[in-house]
């Protein structure tokens, strides 16, 4: 099963990087392929622009586009005439999104999750999250709130189409006005208090930044207009610009701007938030938490409803009457009546109501697989795994922050000898035996099996366990042997290697491991996990020396369209330490970088800058290729499979996708799509 | 007797205020604030943060400023309009969100307390008048287990083996029908069903230490003077123990109440963590990781004061009790 | 003797106590009797058994003591043996506080802090009198006044805190003889107050029992009050009765060298004699396994070597009710009294 | 002659019985007290195990084996194929379920290794002096005995617990003496000189008493710099710990003390010039003595179970440094309790350690008034 994840993973990864640039799966784009490996066709021409054909649904597929069903409790309501009926709920026939699955399914039923409160409120976002335009498991983007796009030849211009007639969850009528107003409004003045997004800026040749520019052509179509070529527009868009639009008719009963500075207060207050900022933070960004604030996902949460309390002990999305998917016998998605949210304030309560059957879909830990096992019967699970696209073992990477403020250590730690022998005094055999539990190999950071830039070298780079070697190859890098049996510094100071970490990284056992493994080379070497903000802290102001299980581990699905864990864009991972702040400050802050690193950071310029997809993919190898030399970050165990649990009754689960980010964690797997046979 | 409460009530303000000052001083101790917190709690789901929104961030919570200042602003607004201010980590009024735990809070802490008095008030009054005695060994040994066992182990423990025995893990204090449609009387018996665990647990702990008290206090008061001047008056022996003893064995036992009222509140926090209780302690702890400082200080300073308000009660029932005190206050 | 005319007779009266250290005979065959109406004075220095002898005849001593013996009371039916009664019964809860009551030595620990006085007192009516709450109180006020509490009333609803001393004295008094008893125990009821309370106290035993006819026992270790009490005296020693006789007997012409050295150590306020006070050197030894022989031999300043410090001596009769017992009298009976130089 | 030394004897007891010190009283009120006595006993045991920890316990505490991940205790076998051969353990090898993919470990008939006693093992200072690789029993090469089966990292249990013990039962041990000098000095301060001292006193005492544990061993933790030896976190938690529970003996002392400023003795005893130290140590303290005793006694069960916490909440000591908190700890999880119920057994040693010190102090209780 794991090489079928990874034959998948490998034609993603791939596809993401010959596919950027030319708009894929544009025009017919609002049917949705079964997740299956797409049509090697569109992959052979690139940079071609596809004219968006207005769809509709194919009769042979869903019968006459009249009749629709709905469920039950939705047809209660029309019967009572408190709700209009399907067919005016629903987009303009034409328009309607059709989700296509391996099977058509039924309505009823509600999925029970456990969540910490609002701080799970990405785990929720992400599996109601409607964007524009949306991934495929093979890595391509699909138009989803779109309906289709054009895109001129130099990727300047892009014309993206509408679905007539679509409503938000309130009824209201969703426009391009919608779009607009999210940029102009929302995004370029920073309401929700996020500074302008990288997909909507675009660096030229020369290096000069600019925005993007939105225009309204109708109610139904607009166009992005850029300086320079931006030709991964879409894809960042489905990745961080996530949705690009907002209800102005909703907006404009409480933004300041509409209705003035005391007044909003005044509504932030109703609201229960301390004041208009907060309130346009809240409502605007982390918007699916707001009751009563109208969104276009499967799930929503109702005003006047009892459990909708983000926060609460208790929190329950319900089925937006106005969701304007169907599937292939026109009935109107999602076929699951409500989500359910229980609060827990321990991870073992969630195993345990895993195992009691309550939990229906969960990512769990290798650790406790015996037990999940033991009690499969009773709660009626099964397992699914989904492969990760983490260049190493979370717990098992070791960022050396190449910018570490002591001197003496920056130069040890930017020689490639020394990452050397921290690599090879590990048995990694061992150490991935009793870290996994014997689940997984010992291996380098590197791109999973399969995706761009991995190759077998990589992956078993200065991975041979060799204690007198590493000793060698310390004492090369001008350390010397000290009274204690610990290498000090050429002058004779004490040189002591901090291992940090975060508290629930749940790296205790790893860093035990390599504390052993190290001093048994010689290396003095002191762990204290701090709290996560503690050690971002550090982060940002480069207090940092080595982390292990970074906030920010090196895991990317494409080096192009999300590089910022293995390329210094920003403050962000902690192997490069001030560098990312100095590219983000453009050279006003941070530290330079010199050698490879400085190479890095000048070919990512010159792939943001890039056109051509092959010329992008080539850049993108390029970096990659000085990863494997450099070896900046050290792993010391394969990343395994994100395992999850889910009931066996649920229906239209990928079997086999990619956990990632990029993918939105769970979301790839269509929510709205799955039902209780 | 008003005057005197009156008087408590005065001198427990200056208290409550360097508690304050503590408390908000021991919030900010530990590095980094609120922000930097939060924004690692989302860049970890895969949200992006630019230095700029950071400060933006800080800005709009005030936390750009040193801590005694955001404490003199604290105070003030506590003191002027009544506002505890907003918690950053649930984005509403502090004091909307410890009124939302509470009651629930409170109501658990009785009915434990009351539990734990029930049980071991007369193990405490058995083992006293049965000194050594094979039940004596039984309650006093049981009492002393319960205290000896850590709770988080106690609870999970307890947990598991619900499930196993029931398929019930009894997580929480409400089963999911509770949460969905509230306490009604209709699910009431599921509600006293999930709090078995929590009694036993945090319960036991406290048992042990009243039956202590009480069986010390008894053995000691049957010894008094008085005890032989009723017997030979011809009283009974169950008179003489119950209207003269327990009565004043009691005495030690209710002035401790505040104590254990104190102790079950912060002493529960782990249990609670552990049992997912939705009480006010796991919230002061996410509090205080996250530093959601207004929320963890607001908390903190509820929980002294009805310590405070425990204390009190605790002393006019014990001047109901002994009338040495209630004398001692008109004379004063 | 005759059962008719005493109202408590005790016979040969042990008791033991269980002590860490072992065995502790602290009342070694004590045999008196009281008759009715009569007080009888029972001296001795602290520790020589006294109070241990008094609760005994309450059936009320520590579980922890031993008792062995008879104690024969003549009660309203009839003659019981109360150490045969089972000591939690409800027979001897009848005899308690309604036939037989005792005062106990310091009043301030004798009452509950947590109920007021009447409270306690009128419980005593309650149990044995009348059922009736507002009669019992009335009696209970009743006799508060008679041991001359000012205005009862209002101290009926008083704690003990609230009262002195003595008025607590007075109060212990009034619950004691509420139910009016035939025998009254007064253990010491005067050592814990000051000497112008202790008259007053003492003057009101008398009265009260000239009024209610009861027998008194009399339990102190001050001759001084004795002689102004009582009609016979007992003077115990280490568990035993070394002598007893009538008041005036034991005075004048002490014989066991014990009782002398009692009335030595009293001055006797108007004597004509001047006499310098006489002391007994020694402390009373622990009635921890105890030497063979007379208890107070080691003390003697007329001990006989040889016979004392061998086998107990045995009480002779040495006058009309004067018993005592010691060897040196024995020898010679008839003499007056020791010369005390 | 015979008859007057049995007399002389007597008199000496009895003098004895007067002049015999209240601590000669409390000891011998103290014996008759059976359970205590018994807990005594097993205390003493523990502590020497402690004491003797590194040559007890057969591995050390970084021996972690790739091998034995989760083992379950082994069996001591004496008999092979039916002959007895003296105290040995099978080999044992891990498979997992083709199926299931679950583990399990099974032993491996062939391969034998015998046990013995003081073999050589794993290099370690006895008492922290003496240097030294005898342990005192250990299977043969190739061959692991795992008496309480094997933790998450492969390490022995039982010798992670021997070794924990060292500090589970030395940490509160000082911890309980901290907090009660603090109580004893502060609250000594606060009721002797009384006055302004003792109001700001009893104002801190009654703020700290009122203030929830947690918020202050998170702060106080948190304060713990990052890169100290691991011993010396033993001391921070240990003073952490006190800190908190020096108030309540603080008060009890401040009641005492101000009762007895009026007693006659000291004001004699300051009359005649007495410094107030030594009348607050010669006098006063010695007139409570046994009740302080009582209560140190009772706190240390206490600190057993807030150190046991304190590591639930990760404030704790961190492995491969180990207490018997870190080990509950570790055993704190579903898959533990229900896979490898073995990692609960040092729980017991936790339950009897706290008993035993409860019934130590109820005795001393019992005995510290010995005229009654």
């Amino acid at each position: 099963m794991k090489s079928r994840v990874i034959a998948l993973l490998m034609i993603a990864v791939m596809l993401v990087g010959m596919l950027t640039g030319c708009a894929g799966t544009a025009g017919t784009g609002s049917q949705t392929q079964p997740t299956k490996a797409p049509e090697p066709t569109k992959a052979s021409q690139p940079t071609e622009a596809v004219k968006a054909t207005p769809t509709t649904i194919p009769d042979s597929k869903t019968g006459s586009t009249s009749k629709f069903t709905e469920a039950p409790d939705l047809k209660a309501l029309v019967d009572a005439g408190k709700l209009p009926s399907v067919e005016k709920r629903l987009p303009d026939p034409g328009d309607i999104m059709v989700e296509y699955m391996d099977s058509v399914g039924k309505y009823g039923e509600a999925f029970t999750f456990t969540y910490s409160g609002k701080n799970a409120q990405w785990f929720y976002g992400k599996i109601t999250e409607e964007p524009l335009f949306r991934f495929k498991t093979d890595g391509t983007i699909e138009p989803n709130v779109a309906k289709g796009f054009d895109v001129n030849e130099d990727a300047t211009v892009y014309t993206v189409y509408l679905r007539k007639g679509m409503k938000w969850s309130d009824g209201m009528p969703f426009t391009a006005d919608d779009v607009l107003f999210f940029y102009y409004e929302m995004c370029i003045p920073e309401t929700f208090g996020k500074s302008l997004w990288d997909c909507f800026k675009v660096k030229d040749a020369q290096g000069n930044e600019s925005i993007a520019e939105f225009e309204k052509v109708d109610d139904y179509t607009f166009k992005v207009k850029f300086q320079a070529p931006k030709p991964t527009f879409l894809e960042e868009l489905a990745i961080n610009g996530k949705w690009c639009f907002a209800p102005a008719h909703w907006y404009k009963q409480i933004l300041p701007k509409f209705i003035g500075e005391e007044e909003a207060n005044k509504k932030a207050k109703e609201m229960g938030y301390s004041d208009a900022v907060a309130m346009g933070k809240e409502t605007g960004y982390y918007y699916w938490n707001v009751p009563g604030r109208p969104t276009l996902r499967p799930w929503i949460v109702f005003e006047n409803s009892p459990n909708n309390d983000c926060d609460g002990d208790y929190f329950v999305m319900e089925r937006n009457p106005y969701y304007w998917k169907v599937d292939e016998k026109g009935q109107q998605l999602p076929y699951i009546d409500e989500l359910r949210f229980i609060k827990v304030s321990d991870p073992q309560q969630t195993l345990l109501k895993i195992l009691d059957g309550t939990v229906d879909v969960a990512a769990v830990a290798y650790a406790d697989y015996d037990v999940l096992v033991e009690n499969m019967e009773r709660g009626g699970y099964e397992f699914v795994e989904w492969a990760s696209v983490s260049w190493a073992d979370l717990v098992s990477q070791l960022h050396l922050n190449q910018t570490v403020k002591d001197e003496k250590k920056r130069a040890l730690f930017q020689n490639p000898d020394f990452r050397q022998a921290l690599s090879i005094a590990v048995d990694r055999e061992e150490y991935a035996e009793i870290i996994s539990d014997g689940f997984a190999q010992g291996r380098q950071a590197a791109p999973a099996k399969g995706a761009m830039g991995y190759t077998e070298e990589w992956a078993n780079k200065w991975t041979e366990y060799n204690p007198e070697k590493a000793k060698q190859l310390l004492e090369s890098c001008g350390l010397v042997m000290g009274a204690d049996g610990y290498y000090d510094f050429a002058d004779g100071t004490d040189f002591v290697l901090n291992i940090q970490t975060f508290t629930d990284a749940n790296a205790d056992d790893s860093a035990e491991l390599l504390m052993k493994y190290f001093g048994e080379v010689g290396i003095k070497t002191t762990y204290k996990p701090v709290d996560r903000s503690v050690l971002d802290n550090m982060t940002t102001s480069n207090d940092h020396e080595a982390v292990l299980a970074p906030v920010t581990p090196a895991t990317t699905f494409s080096i192009i369209l999300r590089p910022d864990t293995v390329v210094p864009v920003r403050n962000y991972a902690p192997w490069y330490g001030a560098v990312g702040n100095w590219v983000a400050s453009n050279g006003k802050e941070g530290v330079e970088p010199t050698g490879d690193l400085k190479k890095l950071c000048e070919l990512y310029d010159q792939l943001r800058a890039a056109v051509n997809a092959k010329e992008k993919e080539k850049i993108a190898l390029e970096m990659l290729k000085l990863h494997e030399k450099n070896i900046w970050v050290i792993g010391y165990m394969e990343a395994l499979p994100t395992l999850i649990v889910k009931d066996k009754k649920i229906k239209n689960f990928p079997e086999n996708s990619i956990f990632c980010d990029e993918f939105r964690d769970f979301g790839i797997a269509h929510f709205q799509c799955l039902y209780y046979e | 007797m008003r005057d005197y409460i009156l008087k408590r009530i005065l001198m427990f303000i200056p208290t409550v205020l360097l508690m304050s000052v503590i408390v908000f001083f021991i919030i900010q101790l530990p590095p980094g604030d609120y922000i930097t917190s939060y924004v690692s709690r989302m860049s970890a789901e895969g949200e992006v943060f630019t230095s700029e929104d950071i400060a933006r961030l800080r800005e709009q919570y005030g936390l750009d400023k040193p801590w005694y200042i955001q404490y003199f602003k604290w105070m003030k607004n506590i003191i002027t309009e009544g506002d505890f201010g907003y918690s950053f980590a649930y984005n509403r009024p502090v004091w909307t969100v410890i009124m939302s735990r509470l009651p629930l809070t409170v109501t658990v802490t009785l009915i434990i307390m009351i539990f734990t008095y029930l049980v071991s008030l007369p193990i405490g009054l058995y083992s006293a008048l049965h000194q050594y005695s094979v039940g004596d060994f039984i309650f006093t040994g049981i009492g002393f287990l319960g205290l000896a066992t850590p709770n988080f182990l106690l609870a999970i423990i307890l947990m598991f083996a619900s499930f196993k025995l029931t398929g019930d893990p009894l997580i929480g204090l409400f089963s999911e029908e509770i949460l969905r449609e509230g306490l009604k009387l209709s699910n009431l018996g599921s509600f006293l069903k999930h709090l078995i665990i929590p009694i036993v647990v945090i319960g036991t702990s406290n048992t042990c230490g009243v039956i202590r008290t009480i069986r010390a206090q008894m053995l000691d008061e049957i010894t008094r003077q008085y005890v032989l001047t009723a017997r030979a008056k011809g009283v009974s022996e169950n008179t003489i123990i119950y209207k003269y003893c327990l009565r004043a064995a009691l005495n030690p036992v209710v002035s401790g109440l505040a104590g254990s009222l104190s102790s079950l509140f912060s002493g529960s926090t782990i249990s609670a963590i552990v049992m997912n209780m939705a009480i006010l302690g796991p919230v002061l702890y996410e509090a205080l990781k996250t530093q959601d400082m207004y929320l963890a200080g607001t908390i903190l300073l509820t929980q002294g004061i009805l310590v405070v308000i425990g204390t009190l009660l605790s002393d006019i029932v014990l001047a109901w009790l002994d009338p040495r005190i209630r004398y001692a206050e008109r004379s004063s | 003797m005759d059962r008719k005319e005493s109202i408590v007779q005790v016979n040969n009266l042990h008791i033991n106590i269980k002590m860490d250290e072992g065995i502790l005979t602290a009342v070694r065959g004590v045999t008196f009797h009281i008759d009715r109406g009569e007080t009888l004075g029972l001296v001795g220095e602290s520790g020589c058994g006294k109070s241990l002898t008094c609760k005994a005849i309450l059936a009320i001593n520590d579980p922890k003591c031993s008792t062995s013996g008879e104690i024969l009371f003549n009660s309203d039916d009839g003659v019981v043996d109360i150490l045969r009664l089972p000591p939690k019964g409800s027979e001897i809860r009848n005899i308690r506080g309604k036939q037989i009551s005792m005062i106990f030595q310091e009043p301030m620990v004798c009452f509950s802090p947590l109920y007021t006085i009447g409270n306690q007192i009128n419980e005593c009516t309650r149990l044995h009198i009348t059922k009736d709450k507002k009669k019992s109180r009335e009696i209970s006020i009743e006799m508060m006044k008679k041991v001359g509490i000012a205005n009862a009333e209002k101290r009926y609803d008083q704690y003990p805190h609230e009262f002195s001393g003595g008025m607590l004295q007075r109060a212990l008094i009034a619950m004691a003889l509420v139910c009016n008893p035939k025998l009254l125990i007064a253990d010491e009821p005067t050592t814990a107050l000051d000497v112008t309370i202790q008259a007053q106290i003492l003057e009101l035993i008398k009265e009260l029992q000239k009024e209610l006819k009861m027998s008194v026992l009399f339990v102190t270790h001050d001759l001084g009050t004795v002689a102004r009490m009582c009609d016979r005296v007992a003077v115990m020693y280490l568990g035993k009765i070394v002598e007893t006789g009538p008041v005036e007997e034991i005075y004048l012409s002490p014989k066991h060298p014990y009782t002398i050295g009692l009335i030595g150590s009293v001055h006797k306020i108007g004597s004509k004699r001047k006499e310098r006070l006489y002391s007994i050197e020694g402390t009373v030894p622990l009635a921890l396994n105890l030497p063979a022989g007379c208890g107070f031999y080691d003390r003697c300043h007329c001990r006989i070597d040889g016979v004392c410090n061998v086998k107990e001596p045995e009480p002779v009769e040495v006058g009309p009710n004067h018993v005592v017992s010691c060897h040196a009298v024995g020898q010679k009976t008839g003499e007056e009294g020791h010369d005390i130089e | 002659m015979v008859l007057q030394n049995v007399m002389d004897r007597n008199k000496r007891k009895e003098e004895e019985y007067y002049l015999a010190s209240q601590w000669t009283l409390m000891r011998r009120k103290f014996k008759k007290h059976k359970l205590a006595m018994a807990s005594l006993w097993v205390l003493g045991f523990l502590y020497f195990v402690a004491l003797f920890g590194n040559f007890i316990a057969p591995y050390n505490l970084v021996a972690y084996n790739s091998k034995i991940v989760n083992a379950p205790p082994t069996k001591i076998h004496m008999f092979h194929e039916g002959k007895y051969i003296g105290p040995f353990v099978y080999g044992i090898k891990m498979e997992r379920d083709p199926v299931s993919k679950r583990k399990m470990y099974i032993e491996n008939k062939d391969e034998i290794y015998k046990i013995k006693w003081f073999t050589h093992g794993s290099e370690y200072k006895l008492f922290g002096l003496i240097k030294t690789d005898i342990h005192l029993f250990g299977v043969e090469q190739g061959g692991v005995v795992l008496l309480m089966g094997a933790d998450s990292m492969g390490r022995d249990l039982f010798s992670r617990m021997i070794l924990g013990s060292q500090v589970s039962l030395t940490v509160p041990f000082a911890g309980a003496i901290i907090s009660f000098v603090l109580g004893i000095i502060i609250g000594g301060i606060a009721g002797y000189f009384g006055g302004a001292i003792d109001s700001v006193i009893s104002r801190i005492i009654e703020v700290l008493s009122a203030l929830p544990t947690i918020p202050l061993w998170m702060a106080l933790s948190a304060s713990i710099p990052p890169d100290i030896p691991v011993v010396r976190v033993y001391l921070y938690i240990t003073i952490i710990v006190s800190f908190i529970s020096w108030t309540g003996l603080a008060r009890i002392v401040r009641g005492k003390f101000i009762s007895m400023r009026k007693e006659d003795y000291i004001m004699a005893a300051r009359i005649a010039g007495v410094s107030t130290w030594k009348i607050i140590i010669k006098h006063m303290v010695p007139g409570f003595m046994s009740y302080l005793i009582v209560s140190l006694t009772l706190g240390i069960p206490g600190m057993i179970i807030g150190e046991t916490s304190m590591s639930f909440l990760g404030l704790g000591i961190r492995s491969p440094a180990t207490s018997w908190g870190v080990l509950l700890q570790e055993a704190q999880e579903i898959t533990s309790i229900a896979m490898h119920p073995w990692k609960l057994i040092p729980l017991f040693a936790v339950i009897i350690t706290v008993l035993a010190f409860n019934f130590i102090g109820d005795g001393l209780r019992d005995a510290a008034d010995p005229y009654k």
